[in-house]
């Protein structure tokens, strides 16, 4: 991980008086405070974050791969069918709540999925910082290997993308695996609205 | 004070039931009566307590003497169909009957549907823009009366949800 | 004590425009505090509108009507100076008005 | 959709259409501009002057005398000119954190009960909120123009736009992951990049704003609060240098727009 970031340092577009990650770093240390369940050890970055701030989300070839690679690693998967109940998961789709300080801690998150994508047919409220998911089981089917590739993707969307967008939502603890699978349902199971 | 000058306290329809479904008949003229019986009108007005504790928009249109009201493109709602969110829905309201005396505003989904009546005299247009509450997606329905006639009109506002829902 | 009110009175094309603010919660009797307890029922029930002292419009409003109640009237005619007011009157009693003059 | 088509019948066929996607989001844009037009955002101006004017704390005075940047006592233009640097307390300030300097100092009154309770509610709106209502109200029409001379502002300048791109959080997220790519939006909600001017101009223009959703009137301070509460981040204090440079980002982004607010958002 360290010679990662001396790499990253290296390819830093950044202009030398320009602040770095550190500085930003060390002034949110001093500015900010623990409120609720967020605590101040969000505030440190951890190599992801860190690499794909200097990149400009943007790491070189090799150091994306070797990120996500480390990423995988985290990715756990449960033993048996991946597909939960998409009813179950829509809801969990539609929640916007989750890990802020104003949210109860232990009270079930929600996936905030339609903040960025679409998925069913009948939510006209829908996001496009990710892109559409209508039809996305439809198209693909729903083999083991979908599954699998569909619930590492929630669990842990850097492991694919090194600088995604996407929250990690099973890595950072924000769903549970039976929620996760849900959503594996609410993408995958022929029935669920989003493949109508 | 309060229950015996209100025509809407009373609907006439209480009085007649077996009043026409067509159209309904001639109301009392609810500002007229205010005027005269009660020289500060805002501070001992008229409420019509039975067509706002209404749950449905038919039971809040039968206070109003206005069962069956005719529908009329001369009754014209300035409403976005999507509204971002339901606390706050801007509705403008222009009724081009000849003689409108009155407006009423429904909501037909929400828990208690009339939300509000609109008595114009003295030279006031017959128009009103508000902004009403709009619990779910729901029609919103107006109703102007014309020398003693009611039109309506109607159009779906969809409400979504907005931001980011945390 | 009733919040501020405000108003504006244009004539255009021989039409006067009456917009007016009022700050009042709207309280629908069904939302719950922070603390987890009803809110009461509170909302204006009558909205009046004179001009040069005669009512033009008397309107019975909702707990339908959106917080910080915003309305716009229309009257026919009417000449720069002429005297607006509206008041307001809630199911608790509580009252307001205001005035301003046609611009 | 049956439905629909009997009223388009009522209607002379005004609204005749369904609803597809793109006009849905007209539809939405309507909805914002006729909410704009009748916005309850005077009414905290008026709550705002008044505060601007009471005798408070145990100086028993007003802020009237308050330098907003134009001298003591000027609110016209002061705020176009915000965030700046102030050479009494040696540091860029927004305008909230220039009122609260301000309390302390003219009116003086402790920091923790001028800022106690800087972002209020629905029933109660805060004293920071009316006041910014009142003086962001007095700069219509006048351009922004942000401090960015004084190295510290061009230091601010520079920490904003880092803070912007900066990643972290529970979900990863810097202020770029939605505000950073053109044509995105949240739920129906569009998401205006604003490390570009021509996005950033008609944001800085119209905060602080009226709220429609929470009946709220929502300072800049706030905004930013609220933005890394949903970025899954611990709280920024107020007035905290990172908020200041961040405000300052985004206001010199914006720079050169005639001040049109305060506004009414969603």
């Amino acid at each position: 991980m360290k010679r990662i970031f001396l790499i990253a340092m290296l390819v830093a577009p950044l202009a030398l008086a320009d602040p770095t990650p550190q500085d930003v770093q060390k002034l949110m240390q001093r500015d900010f405070h623990a409120r609720g369940q967020a605590g101040m050890d969000r505030v440190v970055q951890d190599g992801v974050q860190r690499v794909c701030t200097e990149s400009g989300d943007q790491p070189p070839a090799g150091l994306a791969k070797s990120l996500e690679a480390d990423q995988m690693k985290s990715i756990v998967y449960p033993s048996g069918s991946l597909m939960g109940d998409w009813k179950r998961g829509e809801s969990i789709a539609q929640n916007g709540r989750g890990l802020q300080w104003t949210d109860k801690p232990g009270a079930p998150a929600g996936g905030s999925c339609y903040n960025c994508h679409q998925l069913s047919g009948a939510e006209l409220s829908y996001g496009t910082i990710g892109p559409s998911l209508r039809g996305f089981g439809k198209a693909r089917g729903n083999g083991p290997e979908v599954q699998r590739y569909v619930y590492g993707k929630i669990y842990n969307a850097k492991a694919y993308n090194a600088c995604s967008q996407m929250p990690r939502l099973g890595y950072s603890g924000t769903l549970t695996e039976e929620q996760i699978k849900d959503l594996v349902g609410l993408l995958l199971d022929p029935g669920s609205p989003v493949n109508q | 004070m309060r229950s015996k000058v209100t025509p809407g306290d009373q609907s006439p329809l209480k009085n007649r039931p077996n009043a026409s479904p067509v159209v309904s008949g001639p109301q009392p003229v609810n500002g007229l009566a205010a005027i005269v019986l009660k020289p500060f009108a805002a501070l001992a007005a008229t409420w019509n307590k039975d067509g706002f504790g209404a749950k449905t928009a038919a039971d809040a249109l039968k206070t109003l003497g206005a069962s069956n009201p005719v529908a009329s493109r001369d009754v014209v709602i300035e409403a976005p169909q999507i509204a971002e969110n339901g606390a706050v829905v801007p509705i403008e309201i222009t009724s081009n009957v000849p003689g409108t005396t009155s407006i009423a505003v429904l909501i037909d989904k929400n828990p208690f549907p009339l939300v509000g009546k609109f008595d114009f005299m003295e030279g006031a247009l017959p128009f009103v823009k508000l902004n009403a509450k709009v619990g779910e997606t729901s029609e919103v329905r107006v109703v102007a009366e014309a020398l003693g006639k009611h039109y309506v009109a109607t159009q779906e506002i969809k409400v979504t949800i907005g931001g980011c829902g945390g | 004590m009733a919040g501020p009110m405000k108003m504006r009175a244009t004539l255009s094309g021989g039409v006067t425009d009456v917009r007016v603010l009022m700050t009042h919660p709207m309280e629908t009797g069904q939302r719950k505090d922070p603390d987890g307890k009803l809110v009461p029922l509170h909302f204006i029930q009558n909205v009046t509108l004179k001009v040069n002292g005669k009512t033009v419009v008397e309107s019975q409003i909702s707990q339908g009507i959106s917080r910080n109640p915003v309305f716009t009237f229309r009257i026919k005619g009417g000449a720069k100076g002429d005297r607006i007011e509206v008041s307001w009157i809630d199911n608790h009693g509580e009252t307001n008005q205001t005035e301003t003059a046609v611009a | 959709m049956k439905k629909l088509f009997g009223f388009c019948v009522l209607l002379g066929g005004a609204f005749c259409a369904s609803l597809p996607a793109q006009d849905a989001k007209k539809e939405i844009q309507r909805y914002r501009e006729m909410v704009a037009e009748g916005s309850p955002a005077e009414l905290f101006e008026v709550e705002g002057e008044a505060l601007w004017k009471k005798p408070q704390g145990p100086h028993k005075v007003s802020l009237e005398k308050c330098d907003l940047s134009l001298g003591a006592g000027v609110v016209k233009g002061a705020y176009a000119r915000l965030p700046r640097y102030f050479k009494d307390a040696d540091r860029v300030m927004d305008l909230e954190t220039r009122l609260l300097h301000c309390m302390g100092t003219l009116q003086g009154r402790k920091r923790e009960e001028a800022a106690a309770r800087v972002f209020g509610s629905a029933d109660r709106p805060s004293e920071m909120e009316s006041l910014s209502a009142y003086i962001a109200a007095q700069s219509r029409g006048m351009k922004m123009a942000p401090g960015l001379s004084h190295p510290k502002e061009k230091e601010a300048y520079a920490m904003g736009r880092a803070v912007y791109f900066h990643r972290a959080g529970a979900w990863d997220f810097s202020c770029a992951s939605c505000h950073g790519e053109e044509g995105k939006r949240i739920r129906m909600q569009d998401l205006p990049v604003l490390y570009k001017p021509e996005h950033a101009r008609p944001v800085v223009s119209t905060w602080p704003a009226y709220r429609v959703s929470t009946s709220q009137f929502i300072t800049l301070q706030w905004r930013m609060n609220n933005c890394y509460q949903q970025m899954r981040m611990p709280e920024p204090d107020f007035g905290s240098d990172t908020t200041v440079a961040l405000i300052l980002f985004l206001t010199a982004t914006g720079k050169g727009e005639p001040y049109r607010g305060p506004g009414t958002k969603r």
